[in-house]
């Protein structure tokens, strides 16, 4: 095997320095009763040419970007990738090495999480950002768990409805052993979150919105913001368009506590869900409550700039069931692909960039409200809209979707059973107008 | 300093990007605008972020620059304790890379992901036949997030036993993730301390359990590197009082086709891909660390999970007793096709080859160094081995010193000050793809630092010399944190 | 040393291939066998070659070590006039990989290859355009391959005018390749100088022209950066004699969408696509060097050619004239991909940009240094400029002491002692793909290296410190030549 | 544009350094007569996304490995491609590096070529390789370029009609303008090349067969030298299947003087002809002779191993109109990449790869067989062989060429007008055994 270097002369040598007798007799100290008795039932080691054919007949049986038109967003958006992300990210160097734990031969990935958590916070209006976490549901999960933290006294949390069910779904497998009381801030007729179930509560330890939320409208940040302090609670928000903040008003400019995000748009493949880039990042208050790394400037002996994991005394190896939070290994390889996607989209091209997105879905929800589909909410969106589709449209959904490889829009009945023939759409920038055309006239 | 690797040669220095920014360029095409500009309400926009303005080339040659600065497994032996920093075939990449896998969408319908979830499928299988367990779910995230996941199953079981309990015994060689994952699920961790031989007697577990015990979490080997030979007997202990045993698979690279977890009373157990199954880490992630679990804890795995209805594949979205959801989406589905890959690239035969040879490497250095470093616990190892810097002591040495050294000697080095339970601990694990003479030359490296911890130890103290920064100050960077430019 | 970019870090030996091998290792996948095996005559068979055994791990360190050891474009600036060491897209990577490329064959039936020769069709276009000429061809491998094509040309059409002549004109700042190609076909070079301001006097040129002589040699700009202001005087007298003019094309990055080569004279010209169109050297090659002629040249142009039919395309395998096949196929198709991509990523508009913005980093260079090194041609320069170690002299420093100091200060050394027409040369080609901060960098840089010059001279004696290796005997390599392990 | 960095800010300071006025300005040295006077008639620059789609479209109008089946090899063959190849290969301290003139900072690319240098005289038995050329065929004229130097009294050689009739054509084309002769070898019922020609010369500069030759027999150089020596004429063989000499006798044991071979198998592309990999390599008499870069081994000042390019006063920066030849850039990529290839499958492998691709053509030649085809060559061959096709074939051909993607086998009658109805055949170890069963039953 190709991997395994020993030959059996490099074998029988080594066997001798240990004194075996066998590969078998190295498992001695294993109690016979513990050992397999048979071979494992697995398929025979493939070549990397039978690999080969057997994967790229799996892969080509899945829908895919950029061949299909997949009009979908929900967590997941088809995004161009600039050629130069995955060959650099893929450079050993940075894909090969572990988290790093020897500073002085890992400044490489150091100063490119250093300087994606600037970036980040740049970007967000925020003070801090850890260099990671796992994706945006988990991350929310943690900063509800930091909001609990924080009001010891309180265990009860508000979320919004319009917050991605799946993040809803991960708080509430979070939240549930500790059994924190979560209020459901339902939606109001123009697509944003309803507060006024609080009205009546003094004892929310954080609320929680989505923006632009799962609807793909735009929430007021400063108004829940205002109705978050009114009660005391801090004040989350997540997103899974990580692009909308290239045009939208920062959260940390309107006075979010903490944040957190998707961040596969930038430059990360959709991967059929994962990995992504959980962004974790807030004001600078909860600098000590934020979980997982930071990576942190400083200067070695000769007194040259250079960079640690720092900040290490909240987590899980040093303070063990006494920390925050469990996370170890994170997303560390994509922050680093965030980085650079960021570096070179630059203030210009991530501005320009969002406006298209933008753009696009504005183009596309005219069109299909020419096409007879109506729209629910008037709340602005970025680039993901709900529309109700009108009468015998599944059925023309499925024909394109067999015959054309085209998948227009997500279903909503199944998150939000009130929600019948309602559809939500997304546009990027890799629809061309004639992609757009082209589904319209399909499902007319 | 002879017959080592590490050497010095030119490399560059790099600014931050935003000191390299001018104002006007930008690095990406952006795509035509063939559709009106529409803007948005004022009130709703911001300006747009502060960003570097770069040209493709200054991004280009800025992270290569950075790269430059970093030691990966390609570079040279990483023997880091625990991470099993084995070969990442360069083909994984390829078959992760394939246009079907990385741009398909989690939410299209089934019917256009049938690929995507065949693999999900085998993979599946794979691991449950690897553990000798019954079912497995690949969304957890990396191997902390399995630990939750298992733990909150184990929390729900209890729960649906209409007794939860309130505590979780944890040996003292744990991984710090082990009781912060127990205490996330509200148990209170008890710890136990390894038997003198390193490991863990069936009286110390039995001491402590009782029915407020929620279970055990227990890593197999252990942390030190050893088998937890009472590891039925514990179970059995654990079982008899109504607890669950949670296995951290962190070390499976030892035991593949030697022994199934399943089969030795371990109820439920996490896998890192990220380690055993050679996807790159990454420089810190993005890992995956699936869990299987029995019989026992199935009705608890989260959803959605994989069905196999003839010949077409289905997410079940919902089951009664579910723990619920622990990622957005499937799992790190393109870690996942990178550990498939390796699985199915070795087979069950050399899978097992695996163990043996990792096994082998980890004795071997073991046996070679004995009489340098210091050997807390002089037994036969699995895949990696413990040492200390106790004989150091003498001269003011410490593992802090003697792992900066090595650096000076082109390798990576081991793992240290973990686990806790030894005092400055140097955790060797050599993986299986290290050949014989990578390592007796790293085994060469050792003996010489040995030497000069004797007769020269100012130069392990001022070590590393030739890396690009020597040891940084990090009780500088935590008393004023600057984690911004 | 300043704010430079040269720093030392931790870089690995590595042994060599075959001190590495043990016995029964293979780093490659062998397919299956599913057919019988045939043993031929062993008349016919040999021994095994004894080729270095190793696991595909170690493979892939050995290569990864040895990359440290380089300096790419990638690493920093790599001003090596007449190189033209511009940023070489990643996309064009990706581009030229899809396998509708990389697996084309090149005898497949023509209907097949469609895509593959639309795309060589559309490539010779726009390589027309750019130089106004009327044909062109893609096979030569490099731009010598394409000057021995032209001269070929040259030959042919002498031969066909009924009168083979004996001699060509070459300058004394020509490329080496000019003469050697010219040789080749049995052309005497006649070497004029060139006037004393750095470019050709058509004086000269009349002076040894004659109906023996086949034509000339012309570099425009020239390897001294300056662009031969008098080359429509100079064609004409060629022309008139019956002469033709041939030019090399390596300087093209000045020009382009600023002077089209067949509009002042050229008869043909040839380009080197991996260095105007970006295409990546490898640290030697593959390039690539098609040639465009005029209507008087095109009946020899190699077969096979070209053609468009309506909608579909098609070689044609021989015409009456042609001086027959360059290359086995079509040539280096590869590379032909990277550059049609990079044309197209540019257009028209950035292609002149590109040649503006070129010429201006030279002379931003040569103006800022003509304080610290001596101007031999002090004029206006076009993409390249050209010092020399004049005043460096008194201090007994040489260029090769100055571009070795380079090195210490993180950049690739310019191109040092060529054109030989000036004593000590030293030639700064930027290319327009780096930064004014770079250039600033490297600025600075070369103006401390003239002050050290002056006050340690020592240090660019022993100059470069930083990298793998010191200076190396060139000497003994020659003499005692050990070519192979 | 993306790639350059200029801003207008930087534009104008610079022009300030240089006392120009504008960009236009720094040209006004060209002459006015000179200067073009209307913009270049290119198209707009495309964006790298449309980029993607364009070239995409192009590439899929070709049949190409691994989708389609090609049974050819003729001199580019299709093979397997271990993936660390174009991963290492690809880092960009190799490929995008130019010739290694300052070898203090070459030292990878230089010590690669003479890993590379060494393999291949191992692999052919010979004593000094070049660092590369361009490809067989140029190569193998440089060849006789230099028995022709050698013989300088002489000027007639001899070529084989199974060489490349391509090769053969670039010979001509190369040795055209100093009227050499070339004596025609014409080919026995055998398949290999019938010598008798020449037994009334004895003044021949030098005699080259290719080995396997273009029919896929497999010559007898023992006898070929023997003939070669009674005429004091320089032996040269070629090869395009370089991987043949995985499994037969090196041309170097068989007293071969110059060899001039394609390396295109050795892991590198078929990319439709190019860039290849041209091997020169030859006994130590012709170190001097061989043209184009060597790499050798030397010392540093601190008696440190190390590389440089030597002996170069060969070459024609050196020697100008006095060099032997004119190259300059080589292949030396794909030389590099040959010796990753050639390291990775290492000595088993590459014997166990050539045996695979025998045994794949003897039974391929047995299906056609079984499928009516004859086999007119008696001579073995090594992964390729030429059959003569029943009647109907052609039209069979076309129709799986259409339908099948299949490509079976190279009309001959182009190359050699009497051999209607003859083609060559390739199959390697892409092929599998059911790939071949499947294309025999659609031609029969
Ligand atoms: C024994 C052990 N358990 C758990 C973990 C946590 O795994 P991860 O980093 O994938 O979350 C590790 C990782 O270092 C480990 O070594
Ligand atoms: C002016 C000039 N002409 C010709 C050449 C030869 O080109 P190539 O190396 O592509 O054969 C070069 C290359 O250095 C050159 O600079």
């Amino acid at each position: 095997m190709r991997y395994l270097p020993h030959t059996e002369q490099d074998i029988q040598e080594m066997l001798k320095k240990t004194g075996h007798t066998s590969l078998d007799d190295l498992f001695k100290t294993i109690p016979a009763q513990c050992q397999l008795k048979k071979e494992l039932d697995l398929p025979e080691a493939l070549t990397e040419w039978e690999l080969d054919s057997h994967m790229e007949e799996l892969a080509s049986l899945n829908a895919a970007f950029p061949k299909q038109k997949i009009f979908i967003g929900a967590g997941s958006y088809p995004h161009y990738i600039p050629s130069l992300i995955p060959y650099i990210a893929g450079r050993s160097e940075f894909a090969t090495a572990y988290t790093p734990y020897q500073p002085e031969i890992s400044q490489g990935t150091l100063q490119g999480i250093y300087e994606f958590q600037t970036m980040i916070t740049e970007l967000l209006g925020t003070d801090v950002a850890t260099a990671s976490h796992y994706d945006c549901g988990t991350a929310l999960a943690e900063a509800l768990l930091i909001a609990l933290k924080k009001k010891k006294k309180l265990n009860k949390i508000a979320l919004s409805s319009l917050i991605h069910p799946h993040h809803r779904q991960i708080i509430k497998t979070y939240l549930d052993p500790r059994g924190c009381e979560i209020v459901d801030l339902p939606f109001k007729d123009d697509g944003t979150t309803d507060f006024s179930p609080l009205d009546a509560m003094d004892d929310i330890a954080g609320i929680a919105i989505q923006s632009p939320n799962f609807f793909g409208c735009i929430e007021n940040l400063e108004q829940a913001k205002a109705i978050a302090d009114s009660k005391k609670a801090l004040f989350i928000t997540s997103f899974t368009e990580c692009l909308a903040y290239g045009l939208l008003k920062s959260p940390g400019k309107c006075g979010v506590d903490l944040v957190a995000g998707e961040g596969q748009s930038l430059g990360i493949p959709q991967s059929f869900g994962g990995p992504g880039l959980g962004i974790l990042t807030s004001s600078k208050k909860y600098i000590r409550d934020l979980p997982g790394r930071y990576v942190g400037r400083t200067k070695d002996k000769n007194g040259e700039t250079g960079f640690v994991l720092t900040l290490s005394t909240r987590e899980q190896h040093i303070r063990r069931e006494k920390a925050g939070s469990n996370i170890c290994s994170n997303n560390g390889l994509n922050a680093l692909t965030a980085g650079i996607y960021l570096a070179a989209a630059g203030k210009n091209g991530i501005r320009a960039l969002a406006q298209l997105n933008h753009d696009k879905a504005v183009f596309l929800e005219k069109e299909l409200h020419k096409a007879g589909f109506t729209t629910p909410f008037s709340q602005p969106f970025f680039n993901e809209f709900v529309v109700k589709a009108p009468k015998g449209f599944k059925e023309k959904r499925d024909a394109v979707k067999k015959n054309k490889g085209m998948v227009p829009g997500l279903a909503l009945e199944k998150y939000y059973p009130l929600l019948k023939d309602h559809y939500l759409f997304c546009a990027t920038e890799v629809f061309s107008k004639k992609d757009m055309e082209t589904m319209v006239r399909e499902v007319k | 300093m002879e017959n080592t690797s590490g050497i010095s040669g030119l490399i560059l220095k790099e600014d931050f990007l935003w000191n390299k920014s001018r104002k006007g360029r930008c690095g990406i095409s952006i795509p035509k605008q063939d559709v009106k500009q529409s803007l948005l309400d004022p009130e709703l926009t911001g300006d747009a972020p502060e960003l570097p303005e770069l040209s493709e080339f200054d991004v280009v040659r800025h992270y290569t620059r950075l790269s430059q600065w970093n030691f990966g497994l390609d570079s040279g032996m990483y023997p880091l304790g625990s991470c099993t920093m084995k070969y990442n075939p360069k083909t994984n990449e390829v078959q992760a890379a394939r246009p079907g896998f990385a741009g398909a969408h989690p939410l299209a319908d089934e019917e256009l992901c049938q690929g995507a979830l065949e693999m999900m499928y085998n993979l599946e299988q794979f691991l449950a036949e690897l553990t000798g367990l019954e079912a497995v779910t690949l969304q957890p995230a990396a191997g902390a997030h399995g630990e939750l996941t298992g733990m909150l199953a184990i929390h729900a079981y209890h729960e649906k036993q209409g007794h939860q309990r309130s505590k979780i015994i944890i040996p003292d060689s744990a991984h710090g993730t082990n009781p912060a994952s127990a205490t996330l699920c509200g148990y209170k961790s008890v710890n136990i301390l390894s038997g003198k031989d390193g490991i863990l007697t069936p009286e110390s577990v039995a001491e402590v359990m009782d029915e407020e015990v929620a279970g055990i979490m227990i890593t197999n080997p252990n942390t030190l590197g050893l088998f937890e030979e009472n590891i039925k007997e514990i179970a059995d202990i654990v079982h008899d009082k109504g607890g669950l045993v949670y296995g951290d698979g962190a070390n499976l690279n030892a035991i593949m086709g030697i022994v199934k977890p399943g089969e030795i009373g371990i109820d439920v157990l996490h896998f890192n891909l990220h380690k055993t199954f050679s996807t790159p880490h990454g420089g810190g992630g993005p890992g995956s660390g699936p869990i299987a679990v029995n019989k026992k804890l199935e009705p608890f795995l989260p959803v959605p999970r994989i069905a196999k209805n003839g010949s077409t594949y289905a997410l079940i979205q919902d089951t009664p007793d579910t723990i619920g959801r622990m990622l957005t989406f499937y799992g790190h589905f393109g870690v996942l096709v990178k550990a498939y890959s390796y699985i199915l690239s070795l087979g069950g035969k050399y899978l097992k080859k695996t163990s043996q040879l990792a096994v082998l490497n980890a004795n071997y250095i073991k046996e070679s160094l004995r009489d340098d470093f210091f050997l807390p616990y002089d037994r036969p190892c699995m895949h990696e081995c413990v040492f200390t810097d106790k004989n150091q002591e003498k001269n003011n040495i410490t593992t802090l010193d003697i792992s900066k050294r090595i650096i000076d000697y082109g390798f990576h080095p081991p793992t240290i000050y973990f686990p806790l339970v030894v005092h400055g601990s140097i955790m060797i694990e050599p993986t299986e793809t290290e050949s014989k003479e990578t390592i007796d030359e790293f085994i060469a490296a050792l003996k010489q630092i040995a030497k000069e911890a004797e007769n020269n130890p100012e130069i392990l103290k001022s070590a590393p010399h030739l890396s690009k920064v020597s040891r940084l100050d990090e009780v500088a960077a935590a008393r004023k944190p600057m984690l911004r430019g």
